[in-house]
């Protein structure tokens, strides 16, 4: 095998195509092989075994586990180097002509929830329009498409936005009260569980798919307000109307800044073992992560990664080629 | 000598067999084909297969077998401080696998193979072969002697496998005799090679079933056994504590299926009744092959189609107005545009059916006074039916199968309700999606897919078994 | 055994059933039927004879135009049933071959049980009331085709498990429950042994007292024995056309007595 | 004969002109019969028409592609600071270094003609072109040497809002919302356009180009993609015809009849109703992780989609050889003919329309699918072309089916145009691949 | 014309050729062949009477084990031709059969051209060296089997547009063609006119000096013109066996003796 071959998250997918294409053209190497999958399928392949029909790149949009690890070092593949190489902005986005949104958290759970607080109660939530979550919402009704659980973009909308909205209109407080559990831990956990209960009548949609899919869904629903990710807002400027969160505009800037709150990491991780052994490996991680391309003012950051600040300290561990140690 | 040269020159020698087998069995009674056991090509045959069926099984053999034994012997002659720290034997060997070709590559074109394994990097780069690091002066020496190996191994087996098809070649001449039953040994060997076939189906049977069972077993020991078969509800969530219940997949899929074949099996039977009863020769040479188009349009399209054109429309048209919701994706969207993409899975091959009932049967219909479609209805139909339920049960099977309409058109939500215009999804949605998805891959949410795969590889046996019951009460047989 | 039935034949000069004018029949380029011009008559049977391939089916098959299922079959001329061109464009087909029945002369019984092939006629015209009323008709029929006392266990057992002539019977069978105004029948008991044959020569003779028959048969005897009027076809040409025993006694044609003496074929 | 026979009095005689009203009733039904007929296939064919009339209009526009003409002067002080040509050192000259010389060289043509509309700044005018032009002058350069030095005349890419503009994609008020194009640049552009210096010619490359990246629509092509799919229709059609139809000839012909052939059967039945992805999982299993195959690679793709089509094959072989009638067996086992010999001469060919039309779609099904391609690493990104088979059936390649899926997914709306024209191209090789097996069917079918 | 060609039989004391040993014959439950015995000699016409249904075809198909092919049917007995057990394990049915020709009740010409069906045997048993040999062969079977004249024009046609009759011949110059010592042939002449019957029957006759046939007939007359030996079946059981002569003078059974009078059907 002369080529380099990644696998993992149809998030960091075009990042790494840009990556590997720029890579094939400028150096004497191959293009590296991309493949999409998913982030889990991904770490699955790495962590497969050594050798050359195994991939020696798997990219993430999410940090790998334990058990991941564990995986990994049952079939000897003992090393693995993890690079975060930017973030990923989540936004909230409509239909061009329609009104504009300034949502908080406490919005989007209130839309979205199966209870809500009210009045220091939990109750069934029955808003039907936006106009009935808060008043000066314009009467629209609540449509709105969210990732399906099988993409690491949920979790980050679980944790950042209803969780958080749950615990700011007050309604974490009350599950919590309301709890069974033995000790404050399970009553936590069970009020968090109770927060991620959505709506099953049609207010909240999954989406398996990917961005373009919810696109087209605002295109043939006028109602729906989707969560997409900030680069593929930016390549659709013109179509969507981004909302604020906490009255701020999501972009590179504001992400980069810590402003707006909804954002992830975004990783690759790479096998040690192949580094020396596949051509171009090393070559591959270092363009990678080099200002060049990673930085703010690269081909990444133009596209819409939020370029990572701690970059130096990445470029410097990839050139030493550190191995990751045990997760914190 | 190369593989393909080594192939060529065995099947030039078995075509020379067959030609000069059934000249010699020709010969053998001057010329009068009459006293032969056999046609001459059978003894022609026997020759073709004798000499090129051994041959490339034991070229085959040995292609699998040598790397095996010159890894073993070169390994031995990498030292284990040579392997670094979280490497393994396999990648240094493959490192030394690529050296070798490289030499080889550099001694095609006539330079001079570097002496010391400090220049060779270098030395391969120029001939376009990249390697990682630099090699170890051990792996250089393993790498000659692989290459040395090899070069030995591949003669070796050119020369064995040219003996072995010439011992076969003169084997088989050498067995021609007029009485000599060539063509039972021929057809013998015909019908191992369709027993070979057939096995193949079960072999992939075989396969499926244990590449998905290892891990449904590892899902079962990390989610209850009796949740996945009988909780009503599906709702995956990516930190853990899911409920993982298969029955609104079931429900869903079942629903989906049903609505697509009632789209599909109508309008392709009456297509297939159309084409081959009615339609003039010219009409039939056109639709058909256009009717098949339908099943080679890449279901994304079918999926985009439902997604911005029918599901709207029902929801505008029907659901609505009718009171049942407000969801553009639906069972109905998806069972509908999957219906369009099934039409030629049932027209095409319950035409061919269709057509081949003999002509007499109609003539004796008509002969008595009946119309065309009574015909049809009652004398083709049902003499038709075993290979119309053929192509419904594999219409069937494709509904199914289909993801990209159900994920566009049905949405993703496992639900079960009797709305046709309620969003729900299919077993094989889900099994892709949770195997595409990032969550961790040892979690129940991931591993779910193998136990739905493997539930619905038995439930769809059950339903088979069922159809064939059926069929097998049906069926008529004609003339 | 020949003559066991030989009866003296009244050939009442009854009214024409069918008139055909000048026919030709075309398969493709090849001209298989020439200029026929025949009158059959009611209450009739009409036998055709003639040697293979002359064009005995062919014929036959234009008096209820089965020839139309045949795509490459031209028909010229006119034919009357009761003075109406049945090739005429108001003409139904089905109609027609409601009138004008037909058996072939291989054996096609459907792909259904014994009951249901003989039932099909009268199901599809309509011809019975209810359940019991079928039945009889199914019965009588299979009767009259001496095939009832054979099958008569095993109704529901499928037509094509029958042997040849069983076969054969049971579409007769089916073709005489629909009561036809015409019969036609190709070879009826070429695959049939002495007794079935016999009986079905006997059910053409009750047929002949309503309707009107026409039989293609290689017999003499049989024509001798069941027909009034008999028809010569050679080459595609009606040769002779009288009564019976007038053609086998004193043939007006040099060409069918030869044909009648085993001269030509 | 008996006197009362003669006294029936003869059925009521219905004029065959009139039509009675059980005739006109079965009439009715069978026109309405007919009509179904005729509403079914109708149905199929409006289906087909709204398809093809959508992907058509979406994706002809992806045939061409705009481009901008222009004088590039090729700087030797920046492109070989040695000043020795050796390609090496050229090499290390990248698209940055290339991309700023064709930045100026457009800016410098737009001002020297007076094109530039005011307010545009000359980063943003260089926007214009395609990030792929620069790639494309440096492969030039590096494949001729000699052109160093000297001004050449190029057609370089346009970017793909740029080309949007030409096909009615992108419009002024689209760019005023767009961040990712500005008005003065569409201005720019039209310019240009009517200046004779930009326009839309046919886009060979997108029949041979390999894919491009997220940033470069404009570049994106289906070569490898169609040499992808081409390779393991070629394993697809070896392999999955003579398995498939030897199959179903011992099973419907050879094999006794039993519990045992029931079985296999069923088994067949249901293996075509095995979701397409378990036999991803099986690929991955059974050729990649024990056979060692490599991952990506057509021989794989191929062999999966072999077992995934051998089921649909046998099912309408076997469906088409059980309805050859008996007799045409029993004439020629009568005369002493094998049943081999019977099966391959009489059976079989009265059997090929049957088969041919499960190849169809058989075939039709394997070329488009991509969901078992998932796990064994063909829905990937690959730039390289695979060498010719046999050695390429071990490269990496995509196929078409997924490059329309991965193209559904970008983000860019350039992409849409490039699923569909992709769709196309799939479309248009399913028709040269069943074009033979359609007329092979037309030649076998008769009645007999 | 019945007796047009009646001569003196000799019925020579030939060699057996076909030797059937308590055969029986189940379809399914049913039981076809009941315990049939009969030696038929080389060089001789046999001729197999019997109503319809009662077993003809299905102890013929048992002689070059035709039956294998229905799946439910089943044989028990011995059946030796030259002295060899046919359903021994070691016999091979297509040499059995390239021995032991068949023509079939129903004519089934295969979909292909008139020559091509004939010249299938020859070929598949590779009786010719060329060419111009197979031509020979071709023409020859299709005289025999007086077709030759009619379709000597048109020999690329398909066979199956020809008439029933001519279908009939061209099955049975297909059979004629491979030169089997034994030919069975299943009511040959049900579909042939007279003429075409006579030179079936001379052929018969001419076969007779090399090989066996054995004919299945529903015509008393020609089993009394064209065989020496006659085998009268009744309900599965082979009731009467002997010369033809004596079999249809002085049946010893009283039930051949019904049929043959046309009592029993
Ligand atoms: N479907 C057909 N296509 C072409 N020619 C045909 C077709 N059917 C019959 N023929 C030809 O037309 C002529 C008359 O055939 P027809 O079947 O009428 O003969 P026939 O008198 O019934 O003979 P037989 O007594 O053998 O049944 C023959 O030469 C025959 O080959
Ligand atoms: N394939 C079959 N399956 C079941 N029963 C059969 C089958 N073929 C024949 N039979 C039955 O076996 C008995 C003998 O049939 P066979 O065909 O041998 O009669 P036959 O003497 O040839 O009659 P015919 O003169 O009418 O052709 C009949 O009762 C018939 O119904
Ligand atoms: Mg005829
Ligand atoms: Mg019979």
């Amino acid at each position: 095998r002369d080529q380099i071959q990644t696998a993992g998250s149809s998030t960091v997918l075009p990042y790494a195509t840009i990556v590997a294409e720029a890579f094939g053209e400028n150096f004497k190497f191959p293009t590296p092989v991309v493949e999409s999958g998913g982030s889990g399928a991904g770490r699955k392949k790495l962590c497969e075994g050594v050798g050359e029909n195994t991939i020696d790149i798997a990219n993430s949009s999410s940090r790998i586990t334990q058990a991941d690890i564990d995986t990994c070092k049952s079939n000897g593949v003992n090393e693995i180097m993890e690079v975060r190489f930017g973030y990923d902005g989540i936004v909230f986005a409509s239909e061009i002509k329609g009104p504009e949104f300034a949502f908080t958290p406490a919005d989007i759970y209130g839309a979205l929830a199966s209870n809500v607080a009210k009045d220091g109660k939990i109750v069934p939530n029955t808003a039907k329009t936006w106009k009935d979550v808060k008043a000066g919402f314009p009467t629209q009704n609540i449509l709105m498409f969210i990732p399906g659980t099988k993409h690491g973009t949920r979790e980050v909308f679980d944790t950042k936005v209803i969780e958080a909205g749950c615990k700011a209109s007050g309604a974490y407080d009350l599950f919590k009260a309301a709890s069974k559990g033995a000790d404050d831990k399970a009553k936590e956990k069970d009020a968090v569980s109770a927060c991620n209960d959505l709506r099953k009548d049609g207010a909240s949609v999954e989406i398996d798919g990917d961005y373009t899919e919810t696109l087209a869904r605002i295109a043939a629903n006028k109602d729906g307000i989707g969560v997409f990710g900030l680069s593929f807002y930016q390549n659709n400027t013109d179509k969507l109307r981004v909302a604020t969160v906490n009255g701020i505009t999501p972009s590179v800037e504001t992400v980069a800044k810590g402003e707006y709150p909804v954002s992830r990491p975004l990783y690759f991780y790479v096998k040690k073992a192949h580094i020396g052994v596949v051509p171009g490996l090393q070559e591959y991680i270092d363009f990678f992560v080099s200002d060049d391309i990673a930085g703010p003012n690269g081909p990444l950051a133009q596209y819409g990664l939020v370029p990572d600040p701690e970059l130096a300290k990445t470029q410097e561990m990839v050139k030493n080629d550190v191995a990751m140690g045990p997760l914190k | 000598m190369s593989i393909g040269i080594l192939t060529l020159i065995v099947i030039a020698l078995a075509a020379g067999g067959f030609l000069l087998g059934r000249q010699i069995a020709v010969g053998k009674v001057a010329g009068d084909i009459r006293k032969l056991h056999s046609l001459p090509g059978y003894y022609g045959q026997t020759v073709f297969l004798f000499t090129a069926v051994p041959a490339l099984l034991l070229m085959l053999g040995w292609l699998l077998v040598q790397p095996l034994l010159i890894h073993e012997r070169v390994g031995a002659m990498i030292a284990p401080e040579d392997i670094a720290s979280g490497s393994s034997a396999s990648l240094v060997m493959s490192d030394v696998r690529r050296i070798a070709d490289g030499l080889a590559l550099i001694e095609a074109q006539g330079a001079a193979i570097p002496a010391d394994a400090g220049t060779v990097r270098e030395a391969l780069g120029r001939v376009g072969v990249a390697l990682g690091t630099d090699v170890k002066p051990s792996v250089y020496a393993a790498a000659k002697a692989y290459g040395a190996m090899s070069a030995t191994g591949g003669k070796a087996m050119s020369v064995a496998v040219l003996v072995l098809a010439l011992a076969g070649f003169g084997f088989a001449i050498a067995r021609i005799r007029p009485a000599f039953r060539a063509r039972n040994v021929s057809e013998t060997f015909v019908r191992a090679l369709l027993i070979g076939a057939s096995s193949v189906a079960i072999l992939t049977t075989l396969g499926i079933v244990l590449s998905l069972v290892f891990e449904t077993v590892h899902f079962f020991k990390v989610y209850p056994f009796a949740d996945f078969f009988f909780s009503l509800t599906w709702n995956p969530k990516f930190g853990g504590g899911s409920d993982l219940g298969i029955w609104p997949l079931i429900w869903g899929t079942l629903y989906i299926s049903l609505i697509a074949l009632l789209v599909a099996v109508p309008v392709g039977i009456f297509s297939a009744i159309y084409l081959a009863e009615y339609a003039s020769k010219k009409v039939r040479a056109v639709v058909k092959p256009l009717l098949e188009v339908l099943a080679g349009i890449p279901t994304i399209v079918y999926g985009l189609f439902a997604l911005i054109t029918v599901g709207p429309a029902l929801r505008d048209w029907f659901a609505q107005p009718l009171g049942l919701g407000s969801s553009s994706s639906s069972v109905m969207t998806a069972g509908v545009v999957m219906g369009i993409m099934l039409i030629p899975f049932v027209s095409s091959l319950s035409d061919d059916i269709v057509n081949a009932v003999p002509q007499s049967l109609r003539d004796g219909s008509y002969g008595i006074g009946a119309t065309q479609s009574e015909t049809i209805r009652q004398v083709i139909l049902p003499a038709a039916l075993p290979g119309i339920v053929g192509a419904v049960l594999l219409a069937a099977s494709r509904a199914i199968g289909e993801t990209m309409i159900v994920v566009m058109g049905a949405g993703a939500a496992a639900k079960m309700s009797l709305n046709p215009f309620d969003a729900m999804t299919t077993v094989t949605v889900k099994i892709v999606s949770q195997l595409t998805g990032d969550t961790e891959f040892n979690s129940p949410e991931t591993l779910v897919a193998f136990a739905l795969g493997l539930t619905l590889f038995v439930f769809t046996l059950g339903l088979n078994i069922l159809a064939l019951f059926i069929v097998r009460k049906y069926r008529e047989q004609y003339e | 055994m020949n003559d066991m039935r030989l009866m003296e034949r009244v050939v009442d000069d009854t009214r024409i059933k069918i008139s055909a004018k000048d026919v030709q029949v075309w398969y493709g380029d090849s001209h298989a039927i020439k200029d026929v011009n025949i009158d059959i008559l009611d209450k009739t049977v009409t036998a055709f004879i003639g040697p293979s391939g002359c064009g005995k089916s062919t014929f036959l098959r234009t008096l209820n135009r089965m020839n139309d299922t045949i795509p490459i079959c031209r028909v010229e001329g006119e034919i009357l049933l009761d003075g109406e061109n049945i090739y005429d464009r108001k003409v139904d087909p089905v109609q027609l071959r409601a009138r004008v029945g037909m058996v072939f002369q291989k054996p096609n019984p459907f792909p259904k049980s014994i009951y249901d092939n003989v039932a099909y006629g009268p199901r599809i015209h309509g011809l019975t009331r209810n359940k019991a009323e079928l039945d009889e008709v199914v019965e009588s029929a299979l009767k009259k085709a001496a095939l009832w006392k054979e099958v008569k266990d095993r109704l529901t057992a499928p037509g094509t498990g029958l042997s040849g002539g069983q076969q054969q019977r049971l579409c007769i069978a089916r073709a005489v429950a629909t009561s036809p105004e015409v019969l036609l029948m190709d070879e009826p008991c070429s695959a049939l042994d002495p007794i079935a044959t016999a009986q079905v020569e006997e059910l053409i003779d009750e047929l002949r007292e309503n309707f009107s028959v026409v039989i293609v048969t290689h017999s003499m005897q049989q024509a001798a024995r069941v027909s009034q009027k008999t028809a010569f076809f050679h080459m595609g040409n009606l040769v002779e056309y009288g009564d019976t025993t007038q053609i086998f006694t004193k043939p007006s044609d040099p060409r069918t007595e030869s044909y009648i003496t085993g001269r030509i074929g | 004969m008996t006197a009362e026979a003669t006294n029936i009095p003869a059925p009521k005689r219905r004029s065959l002109y009139q039509l009675d009203a059980r005739t006109r009733r079965r009439n009715a039904s069978e026109t309405r019969f007919r009509a179904y007929g005729v509403a079914a296939i109708a149905f199929g064919m409006i289906a087909l028409a709204v398809l093809l009339w959508s992907i058509l209009g979406q994706g002809l526009s992806a045939f061409t592609q705009t481009r901008i003409a222009m004088d590039v002067t090729l700087d030797a002080a920046v492109l070989d600071k040695s000043g020795k040509r050796d390609p090496v050192e050229l090499a290390k000259a990248t698209t940055l270094a290339y991309g700023k010389i064709l930045d100026q060289a457009l800016v410098k043509q737009a001002t020297d003609k007076g094109l530039m509309p005011e307010g545009l700044s000359a980063k943003d005018a260089a926007g214009i072109l395609s990030k792929e032009a620069p790639a494309q002058l440096r492969r030039m350069v590096l494949d001729n040497p000699a052109l160093i030095g000297t001004t050449v005349q190029i057609e370089a890419l346009a970017n793909g809002r740029i080309d949007g503009l030409l096909k009615g994609r992108v419009t002024m008020e689209s760019a005023k919302l767009d961040s990712n194009v500005s008005p003065a640049q569409l201005v720019l552009a039209q310019n240009l356009k009517d200046a004779g210096l930009l326009a839309k010619s046919f886009n060979f490359d997108f029949i041979t180009a390999p894919d491009a990246s997220e940033v470069r629509p404009e570049a994106a092509g289906l070569g490898v993609a169609i040499l992808g799919s081409l390779y393991m229709m070629m394993i697809v059609l070896v392999l999955a015809l003579p398995i498939g139809v030897a199959a179903s000839i011992y099973l419907e012909e050879f094999a006794a009849k039993n519990w045992f052939t029931d079985l296999i059967e069923v088994n067949i039945a249901n293996l075509a109703a095995v979701p397409s992805i378990v036999y991803g999982i099986l690929g991955l299993a059974v050729f990649i992780n024990f056979a060692g195959m490599p991952q990506s690679s057509p021989l794989v793709g191929g062999l999966v989609l072999t077992l995934m089509t051998l089921p649909t094959i046998i099912i309408a072989t076997r469906a088409s050889l059980k309805a050859v009638p008996p007799s045409i067996k029993d004439a020629a086992l009568g005369i002493g003919a094998s049943k081999t010999q019977t099966v391959f001469h009489h059976v079989l060919p009265l059997a090929m329309p049957g088969i041919m039309t499960g190849t169809i779609i058989g075939m039709a099904h394997a070329l488009g699918e991509t969901a078992p391609l998932l796990l064994i690493g063909m829905v990937a990104f690959v730039r390289d072309y695979p060498a010719a088979p046999p050695e390429g059936f071990l490269d990496p390649a995509a196929a078409l089916p997924v490059q329309v899926y991965n193209f559904t997914r970008r983000a860019d709306p350039a992409f849409l145009e490039r699923a569909s024209g992709a769709i196309i191209v799939l479309l248009v090789f399913l028709a040269l691949m069943n074009v033979a097996a359609i007329l092979l069917r037309r030649k076998f079918e008769r009645r007999w």
